[in-house]
């Protein structure tokens, strides 16, 4: 599946009776690098929770090229190209870190397993393991191998390189830079280390309390010192 | 060692009938993580099923079988739909509550449609009378249980250990959100294991009958035996309710053997020593 | 006036078929007899206590009494709920009348106690006599654990072991046993000649009678004897084939030959709907209705307690079990104890033969428990 | 100096995988020490191994010279080391203010009172306020923590180990899933432990692991292959390979 | 720092009055409960008492299940020995006076609590569920063998208490038992409120919530819940006593798992985890269960189970628990 474009428009969000989301609208365009920012509980999670259909929706639609993913579930949306990589990591326990894999293949033919592990060769040094008894860093690329073996053609990146080495941290973003560059998947990444972030994406949108405050391109963001130090609490990017 | 063979040949035939019966509670509390007390409710309507198809319609024993595995899965599906579904990753606690409400219902409605009294499943020529072992005689219908019994073990290790959907089940129950996120359909995958654990109750009241009889209060009477072999083996385990069947039908023969009047003690003093070694259940799976 | 009767028993439950029979043995006196004594009418009402609860028993017959003004209580299928309710009688001024509970001592617990239907020492004691009788030098008993298992244990062998034979084992077995295989394996081993068993009446029954004759003691020639609650008619359908030939004694067989059973059969077999459902614990209904209706005509309405007893000692009637009366001392019926034996009928249903009586038993069980 | 916290020859292996071999540290009063080191390094395998949640198959562990390997995890803590957790362990129905509270009265021996309550003892109360301010967490202090973002939650695991006042403070992670913004806080807090107090912290973040510590130790595959400071880290050829990647190049080890 | 000292002052005086005043408004409602139960229904008080002595159980139940978060099915071993120790002290003994039968039935309770706790703790998830099947089991029987002493499946009868203070009898309306039991109800828990809400309630809550945290804490684990063990085996013990005393009778059935596992239902029912709870769930029950079961015996199974389903589809966290939700959540949005 090539990158999608993802539209979505005037979403409403929250858990239960709490809405954490208003009023969320904007494009990412196929194959676009899009980084996602804001300071603690602003509902960075919450927004892609919501886009992978796994919280209340009170109002809204999402669109991911020509699919209405607005009423799916979230089987569904995954079918329909959405690939999701949780904070949490959502390792599943009690299961191999092979058969982990094997649920993120979507039907995919066995064999390409073997993409996870050349992506992270501590994975097939580990794929007996079960899943809780990885450490840290490897339940993230776990978590992260096992999204993009579906091949979806929109990936949601929720801190993905936290708790990771430094190494395998600079590897792992140009590997995504990769594959939203070849026009394999449109990317939206949520990063606490705003200078990775920046790196990598090509635009970036900043929340805050659950709305979208600042929209722009990353260029744009690194000059604006102000806007940085007002919505993300840092003082300046440049060293 | 006369005495020995016989414990041994009684221990194998009462572990194995208690497999057979309590295996389909193991998928739903090892597996689907519903404490899912009416499990004996649902062995139980395949045993009415059974004995409406056998005496009252005059069918086969094997057509039995099948229609009562095939009834209790039906009337089990609008059960899944509307009540089971909501208790779905619920506090076990709540989970009880639902299910014994269940089992209330259920036993109350076989009350009231089929009677208090005991119904029986003839059981085909083939399986009736004594087997002659030599050195004593067993049942025939119990051997029909032993060979059913290490059917159902190997079938279904290998669909939950060895087939994509058992890798899909026991995602999905592990995090149903994350599942369903990588695209499992998580709402099928449980549908059909429930349906599964059905079958496997429904089948396993058929073939159990001789020892534990369908009668309207069947559904609570053997609650605490499921439990406890389930427990014990580690719910979810196949191996581990197959040697924890093994092992209680043992133990609980053994005491009725050798000192019957202190069977109870003997019977949950070795649970509780049982337990004290292996605190999450033989081969609990790790939560 | 209505005079209000309150009935006790497990009406839903594991026991529920027994607190059915209560109600067939009611309605059906009720129906052959009318409601009505003089210008009083009868109402019944019932409470259910599904399985032994003494203090919910207890419960309700306060408020039987206190709110429902009953001025009867009646019914009680275990002994322990019956026990729960006689502190209560003489301040309630009501009489109980037992209908089902078996221990020997309840009638001893308040004057105001009756009981029409059978101790387990009474049906369980013959049992030995007929064990002599054919031959058995050595017996084993195999009861269930608890009250009224031992009861019949204790019964079976004093009364066998002064009739000169010899109980080589006794077995008691967890009430929840269910495989039953290794307790036969053992009467097997004992040696003895005939294996003398009480279980209470239900499912447990059924795969111990499976048990016996899968495990070869039936073709080994081990004599099967039991008080009747084994074989209750109920669980006859269930048991079939392999419980014929089971001796039992017993105060009642639904097939007992007399005109007066059949017409409480006939009535009984109406009240409960399905006829395979109907076994001994309505006559005990039936027969303590008898004594209620008496007792009322005595007081003629009145609510007295002391007065109604009095005028049920010593009553005497022909019951659909055969002639019974009641003992002016121990206020416990005395009645015929019959031997039967599970036999196949000519249309294909299985029933309990009489084949011989003993008249006019006492409760032997009062003796050893005072 | 004496060492307040000794780790002699530990050695763990599950099934064949020996994930710490032959491990020796040991570390002083008022030590700031990062540990860092690859994925899977053993890093967290190491603090369950020191605190008592896993069993070593060999090796000693000290404090002040006493040998506490025999002790459970509970008496561990009670004679002074304490951990956080590298995924948050916390009461999801409590609130941040009755999580500190009970950190404290375990730490003076008052949790298993049955008749108070700790809105009641004014001590306790006003070092509870000050450990929430500190965090920024004052804010939050009454909502139960089911219900605050993840990092808000790895700030109160942090307060829970200053609550319980440590002489040896091992910190897995404590800045993941902090955004950048608010390390500060978890810097602000470390800088008021007592000077005394021995740290240790794991952390991938080596712009806080720079500012901190004042000792690197570098975990590769179960065995430390680095113990120095932190200027000479960068200049390790293993570590860069192993580990660092460009951050040696472009990082300001400041 | 100062800063916070001074928002620290005025906090206490906050935080201490509310819960209190909430408590004094519960014990109010518990009273105005109890008298009017007193003068609805004159004629039920046998039940009545009932219903307060296995509230004695359930509010024990919800000590280990709700704030410790141990499941069990074995809860009927503490009432039901302290059932039989009154009883048996009464029997054999010839300790009539209804306060000691009390303080033995509290005493025999801690001490089943004690053993219970020993051997449940081991155990974590089912297998501790099945540890506890055993221990009901094991007492169940062990009653049964003792037949001497405890009347075996007979039920243990003539227990006779002597009249309250030497004035009050225990006699057929049941006034004696019911207020003697309210009054021990009302006791119960206000020590329960105050145990709660202490520290030691505090580590509880936590500890059913992540165990191995509180060991971090430097906690012990074990420790706290066998204390809360005994606790709750002194409650429940209490419990027994008073149906020992009011009932004057002691079957087997108290120690059954029946009655363990209906605790539990009730238990859930209301709501596990708050006292409140505990009663709510033993009233809706046992009333339920006695209007259904004497307008219908023989079918009235089939509308408690049906009363437990739409319980849990309607209110999943128990009855007390989604009203208190509900109000709570009332309570927020209006500012
Ligand atoms: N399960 C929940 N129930 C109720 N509210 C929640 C829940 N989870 C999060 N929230 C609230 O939603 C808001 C947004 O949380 P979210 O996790 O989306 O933040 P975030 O931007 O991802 O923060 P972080 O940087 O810490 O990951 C927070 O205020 C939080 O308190
Ligand atoms: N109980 C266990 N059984 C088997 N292997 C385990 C177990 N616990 C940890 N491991 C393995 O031991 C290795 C070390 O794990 P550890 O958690 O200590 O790493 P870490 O250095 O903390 O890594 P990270 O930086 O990613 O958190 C890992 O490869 C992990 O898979
Ligand atoms: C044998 C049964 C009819 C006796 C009855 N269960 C009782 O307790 O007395
Ligand atoms: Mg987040
Ligand atoms: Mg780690």
């Amino acid at each position: 599946m090539p990158a999608a474009q993802l539209e979505v428009d005037n979403l409403c969000a929250g858990y239960g009776p709490t809405r954490v989301i208003e009023n969320i609208s904007f494009t990412a365009a196929a194959g676009s690098r899009v980084a996602v920012l804001g300071r603690n509980g602003v509902g960075k999670t919450t927004l892609f929770a919501a886009l992978a259909g796994q919280t209340k929706r009170y109002a809204g639609t999402i669109k991911l090229d020509n699919s209405d993913l607005t009423t799916m579930d979230s089987a569904a949306r995954a079918w329909n190209g959405l690939g999701f990589v949780p904070q949490s990591r959502a390792i599943f326990p009690s299961l191999t870190v092979e058969e982990n894999l094997f649920v993120g293949l979507k039907g995919r033919p066995r064999s390409a397993l073997q993409e996870a592990y050349d992506m992270f060769p501590r994975l097939y040094e580990r794929r007996a393991n079960s899943g809780a008894k990885l450490s840290g860093g490897e339940q993230q690329m776990l978590s992260t191998a096992r999204t993009i073996l579906g091949r979806p053609s929109l990936l949601l990146l929720d801190e993905p390189l936290e708790g990771l080495a430094p190494v395998i941290c600079e590897e792992l973003m140009a590997a995504f830079s990769r594959l939203a560059s070849s026009g394999e998947m449109t990317i939206l990444l949520v990063e606490q280390r705003i200078q990775s972030a920046l790196e990598f994406a090509e635009r970036v949108i900043i929340l805050e309390r659950g709305r979208i405050v600042w929209d722009g391109s990353s260029e744009q963001l690194s000059r604006d010192d102000e806007t940085v130090h007002q919505l993300l609490g840092v003082s300046s990017l440049a060293h | 060692m006369q005495v020995f063979f016989s414990i041994g040949v009684d221990a194998l035939a009462y572990g194995m009938v208690l497999f057979i019966i309590s295996i389909g509670l193991s998928v739903t509390m090892g597996l689907m993580r519903v404490v899912n007390l009416a499990h004996g409710a649902f062995a139980m309507i395949g045993g009415y099923i059974a004995s409406y198809a056998a005496r009252d319609l005059g069918l086969g024993y094997g057509f039995a079988i099948i229609l009562a595995v095939i009834g209790t899965i039906i009337i089990a599906i609008p059960l899944e739909r509307f009540l089971y579904r909501r208790i779905y990753g619920a506090p076990e606690l709540t989970q009880v509550l639902m299910t014994i409400g269940i089992t209330f219902c259920v036993i109350g409605l076989a009350n009231y449609v089929f009677g208090p009294t005991l119904k029986t499943i003839p059981l085909p020529a083939d399986l009736q009378g004594p087997v002659n072992l030599g050195f004593r005689t067993i049942a025939a219908h119990k051997l029909f249980a032993i060979g059913c019994g290490v059917a159902v073990a190997l079938g279904l290790w290998f669909l939950i250990e060895r087939t994509s959907f058992g890798v899909k089940l026991r995602a999905s129950v592990d995090n149903t959100a994350m599942a369903a996120s990588l695209g499992v359909r998580t709402r099928i995958v449980y549908a059909a294991s429930f349906a599964l654990a059905v079958g496997l109750a429904a089948f396993g009241g058929v073939i159990g009958a001789e020892l534990l009889p369908v009668e309207p209060y069947y559904a609570l009477r053997y609650m605490v035996t499921f439990l406890v072999v389930v427990s014990v083996g580690g719910a979810g385990s196949i191996p581990g309710a197959l040697i924890a069947c093994l092992l209680l039908g043992a133990i609980d023969t053994t005491g009725r053997y050798l000192v019957p009047e202190y069977g109870e003690f003997f019977f949950y003093l070795a649970v509780i020593a049982i337990v004290w070694v292996f605190p999450r259940g033989l081969l609990g799976r790790a939560k | 006036d209505v005079i209000k009767i309150g009935v006790v028993g497990p009406f839903s439950g594991p026991f529920a078929i027994q607190g059915k029979n209560f109600k067939a043995g009611i309605d059906a006196y009720i129906a052959t007899h009318g409601d009505k004594i003089g210008n009083d009418t009868i109402e019944v009402l019932y409470r259910d206590v599904p399985q032994a609860d003494p203090a919910q028993s207890k419960a309700l017959a306060q408020e039987l009494v206190v709110k429902e003004h009953v001025q009867y209580l009646a019914g009680f299928y275990f002994t322990p709920d019956a026990m729960a309710v006689t502190p209560l009688l003489q301040q309630a001024n009501v009489p109980l009348v037992v209908m089902n509970a078996a221990t020997s001592a309840i009638v001893t617990k308040s004057p105001y106690v009756v009981r029409t239907s059978f101790t387990t020492w009474q049906t369980s004691a013959p049992m030995a006599k007929i064990a002599r009788e054919r031959g058995v030098e050595k017996a084993i008993t195999v009861v269930s654990d608890y009250g009224p298992g031992v009861d019949a244990e204790n019964a079976f062998k004093s009364t066998f072991e002064k009739e000169g034979g010899k109980v080589v084992e006794s077995i008691r077995m967890p009430l929840s046993t269910n495989d039953f295989s290794p307790v036969m394996q053992r009467v097997r081993n004992s040696g003895a000649q005939a294996v003398f068993a009480f279980l209470p009446s239900g499912p447990t029954t059924l795969g111990f009678v499976k048990a016996y004759n899968e495990n070869g003691l039936k073709e080994a020639g081990v004599q099967f004897l039991a008080p009747g609650d084994l074989t209750q008619e109920s669980d006859l359908p269930a048991l079939g084939d392999a419980a014929l030939g089971i001796l039992t004694t017993f105060h009642y067989a639904i097939a007992h030959d007399s005109p007066e059973n059949r017409a409480f059969v006939e009535a009984a077999r109406k009240a409960i709907g399905n006829p395979a459902e109907l076994s001994f614990p309505s006559v005990g209904a039936y027969d303590g209705m008898h004594v209620i209706y008496k007792m009322i005509e005595a007081t003629g309405g009145k609510q007295d307690a002391k007065k109604a007893v009095d005028a049920v000692k010593g009553l005497a009637w022909e019951s659909p079990r055969g002639p019974v009366s009641i003992d002016p001392e121990t206020r416990h019926i005395t009645q015929n104890i019959y031997l039967r034996e599970v036999a196949k009928g000519s249309d294909g249903t299985y029933y309990n033969k009489e084949i011989k009586t003993f008249e006019k038993q006492p409760d032997p069980g009062l003796a050893p428990a005072k | 100096m004496s060492a307040i916290f000794e780790v002699e020859r530990l050695k763990k292996s599950f099934g064949g995988l020996d994930v710490t071999k032959d491990v020796s540290l040991s570390m002083a009063r008022g030590d700031r020490l990062a540990l860092i080191g690859p994925n899977g390094a053993g890093k967290t395998t190491f603090v369950n191994l020191v605190t008592g949640h896993l069993q070593p198959s060999s090796g000693r562990v000290l404090m002040d010279g006493e040998d506490i390997s025999r002790f459970n995890p509970m008496r561990r803590v009670r004679a002074g080391l304490v951990r956080s957790f590298q995924v948050t362990r916390l009461f999801s129905e409590m609130t941040p203010e009755e999580h500190v509270a009970l950190a404290i009265l375990q730490r003076e021996g008052k949790s298993g009172r049955m008749a108070e309550n700790f809105h009641a003892m004014p001590q306790v109360m006003r070092e509870m306020r000050g450990i929430l301010e500190t965090l920024n967490l004052g804010a939050l202090a009454t909502v139960p923590v089911g219900e605050i973002a993840y990092g808000q939650q790895r700030l109160l695991e942090i307060a829970l180990a200053m609550a319980l006042r440590p002489k040896v403070l091992l910190l897995d992670e404590p800045a993941a899933g902090v955004p950048h913004s608010d390390t500060f806080l978890i810097e602000n807090a470390l800088a008021q432990l007592p000077d005394d107090l021995a740290v240790l912290m794991i952390e991938h973040d080596m712009d806080l692991v720079f500012r901190f510590a004042k000792r690197v130790v570098v975990l590769a595959a179960g065995e430390i292959i680095f113990d120095g400071s932190p200027r000479d880290v960068t200049e390790d050829a293993r570590v860069r390979e192993a580990y660092l990647g460009s951050y040696a190049h472009a990082g300001s080890a400041a | 720092m100062s800063a916070t000292d001074i928002s620290t002052s005025a906090a206490p005086a906050v935080h201490t009055g509310r819960p209190w005043q909430r408590d004094l408004i519960g014990i109010a409602v518990i009273l105005l409960a109890a008298i009017g139960g007193y003068f609805l229904f004159p004629d039920n008080l046998a039940l009545l008492t009932r219903i307060i002595a296995i509230m004695l159980l359930v509010l024990s139940l919800d000590l280990v299940t709700g704030y410790c978060g141990v499941a069990t099915l074995g809860h009927a071993a503490l009432f039901g020995a302290g059932a039989y120790a009154a009883g048996i002290a009464a029997v054999t003994f010839g300790i009539t006076e209804p306060l000691s039968m009390i303080g033995i039935g509290a005493i025999a309770g801690a001490v089943a609590g004690l053993v219970s706790g020993v051997v449940i703790l081991r155990g974590h998830g089912l297998a501790q569920l099945v540890l506890s099947i055993a221990v009901i089991h094991l007492f169940h029987e062990a009653a049964n063998k003792a037949s001497t002493y405890t009347g075996g499946s007979d039920g243990l009868s003539g227990i006779a208490p002597d009249p309250l203070f030497g004035l009050f009898e225990f006699d057929l309306w049941g006034r004696t038992a019911y207020a003697f039991g309210i009054v021990l109800l009302v006791l119960v828990f206000v020590l329960l409120r105050i145990l709660v809400r202490s520290p030691f309630g505090m580590l509880c809550r936590g500890i059913r919530q992540d165990p191995i945290r509180v060991s971090a804490m430097g906690a012990s684990v074990k420790a706290s819940l066998i204390k809360m063990y005994v606790i709750s085996g002194a409650v429940a013990g209490i419990g027994g006593a008073l149906n020992a005393v009011s009932t004057q009778v002691v079957g087997l059935d108290s120690l059954s798992f029946t009655n363990s596992a209906e605790a539990l239902v009730m238990l859930v029912l209301g709501g596990a985890g708050s006292l409140y709870g505990a009663f709510v769930g033993t009233i809706v029950f046992m009333w339920f269960e006695h209007v259904v079961s004497a307008a219908n015996p023989f079918h009235w199974l089939t509308i408690v189970g049906a009363l437990l389903i739409t319980v849990v589809l309607f209110a999943p966290k128990g009855l007390y628990g989604t009203a208190a939700n509900l109000a709570k959540r009332f309570a927020r949005s209006r500012p």
